[in-house]
């Protein structure tokens, strides 16, 4: 499937781009973070700890065990620190 | 219900004055603003936001408030970009017939805002950035509601 | 701090400008106006007030509420004589380094005001007055501090 | 002793007059209302149900009980309704 990926804040730093369109088997999230973490130093660095991490699919809310079939658009970001 | 998702300035006199003008049957008016901080040398502040994310979800979110505290109207604006000391950061209104509902529904707004809703501070000073650390008590603000 | 007790009318966002501008240290603003509410075909509201113990005990209570919530500046306007519906009665705005304090010392200032600042309200309808009476909710609300 | 007193919102419409000065041997506000209910009866009528009447001895809120020595000013009124 074609994923759009975006990155925000210190993970969008680490990474070195805000957004990327890639090619995954991956059926949940979790897999594609190991798909990701897999390819390079910065991605390996950027998703170290997942509890400091934060995921979006199709711009919600959802923990790392979600699916992601038929899923357009997933964020990874830091807790959010708004307001 | 106005959500604004805006890079520019707004100004908060005007805004409270037009939010209180258009609420005028509901009795009481809740306003909370929050401004930047020129603490500890903090020469600017960058407010990072997922675009199309953050006005759905704000808006999702001011719907719900409404509904559970019975307000008239709310009203919730939120800039990004590069922020000044003093600058209004963002504003949340709230209006109902009872007191107790216009504040509670401020403060939960806030609540939510603070730590869910798509935005990431960061912090200059000495001319380096550094991300601001989401804080323990605003997630257990949210765990009251 | 800013009490203020008149019979003219006030401008609630340029007041509330002025206050935030003056604030800019704090980080947290938060605002509560008090609108006169037209229903039930009321035509005006009149409000009586002590002069001379009105600012004493607005004041004092101000200055407790700064102290017990780590306040950096709290205001209090408050009007009497003949006000129309829509018009601001009062408004109360408090700031502080955190949002909790500023929420919490704006409750604790308005459940006060709402029943032992020395104002009496008289509602009008059909061209009778009456005088509004005391809420058992609002003496329940002060309990709570 | 010389005492002002006051009274606002319905007890002055009752009464008929916002302030008056009397002169009284009263050692105590509930005194000094007995003397008042005594005089006419109107005040009788505003302070038929004291239950409603709160009192401030100058412009601090006190009790029925507390003593009028050294007082200068009294006031009658309804629970407040401000806000």
């Amino acid at each position: 499937m074609t994923l759009d990926v975006l990155y925000f804040a210190w993970l969008r730093e680490r990474i070195g781009l805000p957004r990327e369109r890639i090619e995954t088997q991956a059926a949940t999230v979790a897999e594609l973070v190991e798909e990701l973490r897999a390819r390079e130093e910065r991605y390996a660095a950027a998703f170290a700890d997942l509890r400091a991490v934060r995921v979006a699919l199709d711009q919600r809310l959802t923990g790392f065990d979600a699916p992601l079939a038929g899923v357009r658009e997933a964020a990874f970001f830091p807790p959010m620190t708004g307001g | 219900m106005r959500i604004v998702v805006q890079e520019a300035a707004f100004d908060l006199g005007a805004e409270t004055a037009a939010f209180a003008a258009g609420a005028a049957g509901a009795g009481a008016v809740v306003t909370f603003a929050g401004l930047v901080r020129g603490e500890g040398g903090l020469t600017a502040m960058e407010i990072e936001h997922y675009p199309g994310m953050t006005e759905a979800a704000i808006a999702d979110h001011a719907a719900a408030a409404a509904a559970r505290f019975a307000l008239t109207d709310a009203m919730v604006i939120h800039r990004f970009g590069r922020l000044a000391p003093g600058e209004p950061i963002m504003m949340v209104a709230t209006a109902a017939p009872h007191r107790q509902d216009a504040f509670a529904a401020a403060e939960f707004l806030m609540d939510w805002l603070k730590s869910r809703a798509p935005f990431w501070k960061k912090e200059f000073r000495d001319g380096s950035g550094a991300w601001v650390a989401a804080r323990d008590s605003d997630e257990d603000a949210l765990k009251r509601w």
